[in-house]
């Protein structure tokens, strides 16, 4: 039930808002609305009863395993959360003056400084709100760079064709086109692919390492130095530096720009879908472009460098200093972390996912690159149950749904066919995986016995699948009192 | 090993397993030569109550001023439930939900959130969330181009009260694809935007018009008669707007003829705590026509095998993980959980809740300017109707004033003098419904005396009867 | 699982504690526990997920309607949770000095204000930690009332026969013998059987008002008279105190001592069963004898009130103050409500109560006392139900559960046979009536075309019914490894 | 309406059902000469805006000073995820689970709860809470009188060395069932209870000798004396301990040739934050021959129909619900809730955690009393091992300079004269974990200033070499 329909005319339940209502006629009619929004009017119990429910319809880290390859679903701290969102924390308004942020502002300043030692990046900028827009950020860096040389004919942003959606949708947004390499039989980029289109119109290439396949691609130096030699410059996508945390160095590989994704390496909540938070580090090179603000350290003061100080900054990419409270969760995070705990990340989700990889081959699911090490995820692919029994991968994810499991990610990377990703990451605990594991037996056995079972799965969701081609068909966006 | 369950005698089996000596052995792929060995610069860890007293500190550090800055950030009252439910687990740790199945709690939603955006504009649909206020109107901008099929244009009309930190973000977003913001000028008079000047561009080729309500100086723009001009000029009609200011004013699908195309904003009024600038969330919401160049996550209702009302991710043909370099938007992680609060805190409140929240808010800025204009030397600077900040022109610069009045724990608005040096001595204020009659009188009583020991009414000014 | 099964021998996986461990060998050994104590080993996140789930397991009020007769399972507003949680108030040691300490005071202090206000009382103190620890200090004040006066001989105790078991076990605990007084038809106190038993060893009358039977004696003047002039005192047991807030002050019917339920009253949360506050207020003569601490204001300074001061009093019940943090949570919901909106808590509660007696004795049910007024809540009795389908109290209410609504109490009070008490609170929507209403129509005929369907309930619940034979019978109260 | 969802339609409606022309009408069997009509006392409605402005200020007002009082209430670390998972809705909101099959996750809790207290302290069995470790005191007195069937006396044995506070709320509690408490002396050298003293009663009748461990001047006890010394003469023993120092120390079921019988405490240092003294719980538990004489909620693991496990209340024969005037007890509400904090607590720090927090206290508090002995007329006054708590004797009264410290917002300690004026001056301190390096030096530097200024050395003591 939706809370439109809890909702009766006239019902003011609540204390929340001031118990009189302020004069406005001063402001004239011509301004102001006729008739009220159609908000829905409930009780503060009706409120928290419904949204209590609602929340109860979802599956989440704190209640289920999620080892959605990619997106790095590990545990979030609780006093991330607590220490956050202390009152004083909360109360500072964007743009209250130095004098009045000198807290906050050492959490962010050590947070560069922490993302620098284990990027190995000249400087970071925490300020992009997500990963797509530290990606847009990057690209924007690759491109000013190159219009401050007058190197203006680079108009051709590279791409391996595993690469997540964003990167070639980014390049398109600052003004690129976009060029795919086909990765190689053994997972890694095809270097020869590469070296045939690499040129004077080549801005940069956009890599993740470990690859969206799993494995880490063993060439990136002969990569780097490619691209490099041509004059492009290199773009760290950093949705996979869970796998690599503190072991090795965007920069030592070779790239010039990496954005991260906060929410995934530094565990902050994904929030049902954000927010997120996709700092940016550069080499050298590209300093003097980053977005802004960041802050410096002047004595013991902290200062904000905006962009007075930085004149060929890509500028600003939201209001203020971006998803400041993500900020700071990561910034607990790290701390807590600290110095020994960094390596550890890297080190127990490569040891859970090839675990995990070692456990399924041996029931007879095939790995996508059986010869190589799994990084922290890895993939297999359903082509042969899908042929053999007819029961393809988004049955074998629906059904995990059924054992307590959310789904691994489905049909991602596009190269592989009937393909799962999965990444249990270091926080999962052997006896899930062992779980986990016994489940894809259970349904492997079921898509021989009973592959109805498995097709027609999940079984015990709030709802069946859901019929997405009328959702799109007959769009229905919106609750409106007249249609109900 | 905080976070890290394994024990030793499990790391040993689990090698076995995989078929390793040991953890480092599975890193045999990567060259010897780029791995890592120290990371001297990162402190040691903390144990969570090392951090507790760290972050204590540093919160009491900034000293909970008594604010009076607005431009774009709204010190608001949240309801408690929002965050107490916010923060609960299955909302707080859930993923974007591809799974809808078992997504449903963030789905239905979602879908309110939609529907109560919808409600609140007057517009057809919404999208389920950008990243915030500035970055949505960029979206708002490029969809602009998109969408307007009268239009060959690249170029947009920006007016000049639009907020800066928009324009400029506006500006970096969207400039390497070769779209122009054409500025408009405003009425020194008024702090309108100026319909003479926009009347020069009478008959040029626009994409869209951008319709600030209220303007960055608080002021209501006629946005009927700006509606109008853009329609009649084949241009579309792009609302950013303070969404709890809606509870008030004319919702965009109303403004003049028409009703506007496009509009979006700032959704912090709507249940986001100040904290520093973000996670805010920006909302996007469209006329129907546009929907399929909406960019960002949208929820429609549909239905189960069984025929049971269910809610799914939908048209995700616009985005990136499907469309790649065809999408509408790089977009993919949203605000969800300031979408979830936001929902929340409407749900609470209901349109008569976010009515008199935004009536106290505009009747305590008006008391403010009251008593700040009593001063010698303080005047109200745009006669015209504002909703809850005003621009006040000083007897001395507002750097200066803003320091003093610091020194005494009080943020006394938002310095002008940058963005508009035009304005002079310009201070933008704002008391939303949390200012109490002691704080707005205690920060009169300070900038009167900062003002007379920085001698400011000396300065050729005539103190008001 | 329990969270003992889900350890591991040798995980640390936890940021919570100390991250070394100091040296204790300066303890000697003989003081030393030789083997550690056998607590689950767990990491953060197994701990989130397992209580997490766990507490989905549960009814409560923000996820089901609750008309758990006497209970009052209203709505806890969320705010009196995040404002008596806010640091500087879990900061405070109980033994803080005054000068630091008057914030709290000065909550304290209000609190008593205002439930002297509401209850009509002299003086109130707020220290007893529950309902029955604030009838303990209600009899050991009539007891200590009545030594005083050297009147040594009242030994006994009365009480109606419906009156909660708190009642008549805490009447022993200070020393009373119990004697019953029968409940008239019409569900009044027996006021010739009162007569009969009051004398000059009557120490007392316990008494709710309205009574558990859910109507309000109108006799209530009569009854004190009586007692009063037998030489003995009333007490008021106030756990229908939301019946009448606002509207009848105790003591105005003539009561000498009241104590107060905030966690039903002043909606202060349950908790899967405690805390809650248990103030007392009483009529002058019993003031010297409250129980300590108390908060008393001198000028605009608060101070507390002890032993030294009240050289009488029954003394301190709990080492420090009693719940603060409960009493807080009640002096924020008190001020939610205000002046306004006390006696709307009893005009509403009984308005839901009385609607609802209505619709369900249209529909059949037989209302236990057809002829009163119901109060904030109202009996029902299935006894014809029982006795021609077989189907009793206990069957509809565990039926309910499958409905998604707590059942009401069951079998209270005694007298009543088969019976249900039924109360809504002032906090449940009309719709929710309806929905109960429905559901007790739907399963009044499941019992009568499929009674084994009702009898069988609850079949949606984590489990079925429990063998609570079984377990007094075979005590297993805590796990232990060797068991499993 | 705050909280009242009726809207004036449904009222109508519901009128009617009745049969009643208003709400007032309902209210009609109550004499009117009873009716209330006003509550000038009480002040009119905040809004919850207005409430949270007001606490947010009485909530600073008392300004967290840094904190060197135990006495009975420890300041430890509460890992965040304690309290974010307690006030989910489902455990904050819940009531008592009379419906088990509706309550399983309260009940699970409660059993993993008794599970947690059966391993700290060695017992048999564990209630599921009572209201604070004073209270829990007294009826674990009165339950050594119901369960001692070698006794028929009504004395219980109650060394000076337990908790004055709780001394007086057992006496409170147990003197109207003509109960005599009576007080065994300690040995003024080292602070431990007499056993010389205690020989005196040899072969006397009592029900029961009273054992805290640590007692309340943080000295340990010689519990396996005590324990063996009771059984002996034919008295139970019954442990008052602090259940986080049982992370190090003997459990109870394991002291002296048969363990205690009983043991309770204040359950607070597991997870309750110090809140001004409450809500904490008191914890109860017993050897398996005691249970039915124990009070208080008891949960039992059983099945359900189907075979499948479950729990539920058991022995309720024993409660005042079901048995009214003979039951063990009066209790009714518990402290429920903070025994979910309590468990979830022990459930993330485990033992190796408990034992950490428990070292660190004892060393912190090591640290302190080194500190403080160091300044010239301040000496330790019990030799004996210790806790987290010591006694010092200061140079003059601790009253002035407890006052004059927490002028400097230091808490320096719990003033022993009025409960134990043989002492002097004396004053018992503790140093938890929590308690930083820079807060110990601050404070003994700050103690230093006060003596000298209060010219404490001066009073014929020597300074130390």
């Amino acid at each position: 039930m939706l809370i439109f329909e809890q909702s009766k005319a006239g019902r003011k339940a609540t204390a929340q808002a001031p118990l009189t209502r302020a004069d406005v006629s001063a402001i004239p009619a011509q301004f102001r609305r006729k008739r009220s929004a159609a908000l829905p009017e409930v009780s503060e119990m009706q409120a928290v009863r419904h949204y209590t429910r609602l929340s109860r319809k979802n599956f989440s880290i704190d209640t289920q395993f999620y080892p959605l390859g990619s997106c790095t679903m590990k545990y979030n701290p609780r006093a991330c959360n607590s220490l956050a969102s202390l009152p004083g924390l909360l109360a500072r308004h964007p743009e209250a003056p130095e004098s009045h942020s000198q807290g906050f502002m050492a959490c962010l300043y050590e947070l560069q400084e922490m993302l620098r030692e284990v990027t190995g990046m000249e400087a970071v900028s925490l300020s992009p709100a997500a990963g797509a827009q530290g990606e847009f950020a990057g690209v924007a860096m690759i491109k000013a760079y190159h219009d401050a040389r007058g190197d203006t004919a680079r108009c051709e942003i590279l791409a391996p064709d595993a690469a997540h959606g964003t990167n070639p949708a980014t390049a398109v947004m600052c003004g690129y086109k976009v060029r795919e390499i086909p990765t190689g039989p053994d997972g890694d980029v095809d270097l020869e692919a590469l070296k045939a289109v690499v040129g004077p119109q080549t801005a940069g290439i956009m890599l993740t390492n470990p690859s969206t396949l799993g494995v880490f691609d063993r060439k990136i130096e002969a990569i780097a130095r490619t691209v490099h030699e041509a004059g492009g410059l290199l773009y760290y996508d950093g949705a996979n530096l869970n796998a690599i945390l503190g072991k090795v160095r965007p920069g030592k590989m070779g790239f010039d720009v990496i954005h991260m994704n906060l929410h995934k390496t530094f565990s902050t909540p994904h929030g049902g879908g954000g927010p997120g938070a996709g700092p940016v580090g550069v080499s050298e090179r590209l300093v003097p472009y980053l977005p802004v603000p960041m802050v410096a350290k002047e004595g013991d003061q902290f200062t904000w460098i905006t962009e007075k100080d930085r004149p060929e900054s890509i500028g600003r990419l939201t209001a203020f200093a971006g998803n400041a409270g993500v900020l700071i969760r990561a910034y607990i995070y790290a701390r807590m972390l600290g110095r020994e705990g960094m390596p550890r990340v890297a080190e127990y989700s490569t040891l859970n996912a090839n675990y995990m990889l070692k456990q399924l081959q041996a029931m007879g699911f095939q790995a996508a690159y059986p010869q190589r090490r799994a990084t922290h995820e890895f993939i297999i692919t359903l082509k042969k149950q899908a042929k053999e029994l007819g029961v393809n991968t988004m049955d074998f994810a629906k059904r995990l749904l059924d054992y307590g499991f959310h789904a691994p990610t489905t049909y991602f990377p596009l190269l592989v066919p009937e393909c799962l990703l999965i990444e249990p990451t270091e926080t999962e605990d052997k006896a899930t995986l062992d779980d986990f594991i016994d489940a894809m037996r259970s349904i492997l056995e079921e898509a021989t016995e009973d592959p109805e079972l498995v097709k027609g799965a999940p079984h015990t969701m709030p709802v069946k699948r859901l019929d997405d081609v009328k959702a799109a068909r007959e769009l229905d966006l919106a609750w409106s009192p007249v249609a109900e | 090993m905080p976070f890290i369950p394994h024990t030793e005698e499990e790391v040993q089996e689990m090698l076995v397993a995989i078929g390793a000596a040991s953890i480092d052995e599975l890193f045999d792929e990567i060259p010897e030569n780029l791995k890592l060995t120290q990371l001297d610069a990162i402190p040691t860890a903390l144990s969570e109550m090392e951090i507790t007293q760290l972050m204590g500190k540093r919160s009491l550090q900034d000293g909970e001023p008594s604010c009076f800055i607005g431009a774009g950030a709204y010190d608001h009252h949240i309801p408690a439930a929002v965050w107490q439910l916010t923060t609960r687990g299955e909302f707080y740790t859930a993923y974007t939900p591809y799974q809808a199945e078992a997504s449903q709690g963030t789905l239905q939603l979602l879908y309110e959130f939609q529907s109560m955006m919808v409600a609140l504009t007057g517009m057809d649909a919404s999208n389920a969330s950008l990243y915030d206020g500035a970055s949505a109107l960029a979206e708002a901008v490029l969809m602009s181009v998109r969408a307007n099929r009268k239009s060959k244009s690249k170029r947009v009309l920006m007016p000049r009260t639009v907020h800066p930190a928009y324009r400029r973000v506006v500006h970096n977003i969207v400039r390497n694809q070769q779209i122009e913001l054409v500025e408009v000028a405003f009425d020194p008079k008024s702090g309108q935007t100026n319909l003479a000047v926009l009347e020069q561009y009478a008959g040029e080729d626009f994409a869209a018009l951008v319709i600030p309500q209220p303007n960055f100086f608080g002021v209501l723009e006629d946005v009927d008669a700006l509606t109008n001009w853009a329609h009649a000029n084949g241009a579309l009609a792009v609302g950013v707007v303070n969404p709890l200011a809606l509870a008030l004013l004319t919702p965009p699908g109303l403004w003049g003829e028409a009703g506007a195309d496009i509009c979006c904003g700032e959704g912090q009024p709507l249940g986001a705590p100040l904290a520093s600038g973000g996670p805010y969330f920006g909302f996007l919401c469209c006329k129907i026509a546009q929907v399929r160049q909406m960019p960002g996550r949208i929820i429609g209702r549909t239905v189960d095998l069984d025929g049971k009302v269910g809610y799914s991710l939908t048209l995700q043909a616009r985005e990136q993980h499907i469309r790649r370099s065809k999408a509408t938007s790089n977009i993919c992680t949203n605000q969800g959980l300031m979408v979830t609060a936001a929902t929340i805190h409407m749900a609470l409140l209901g349109s008569e809740g976010l009515e008199r929240a935004a009536a106290a808010s505009f009747q305590n800025t008006r008391h403010l300017v009251e008593v700040l204009t009593a001063i010698p030397g303080v005047e109200v600077m745009f006669e015209q109707p504002a909703f809850h900040e005003r621009v006040v022109r000083l007897p001395a610069p507002a750097k200066g004033i803003l320091r003093s009045l610091a020194a005494h724990n009080v943020l006394g608005g938002f310095d002008l003098s940058a963005d508009y040096p035009e304005l002079g001595n310009a201070l933008l204020v704002c008391a939303t419904e949390k200012r109490t009659e002691d704080e707005i009188a205690a920060y009169a009583q300070k900038l009167e005396r900062v003002i007379q020991l920085q001698g400011g009414v000396t300065c050729g000014l005539v103190p008001k009867e």
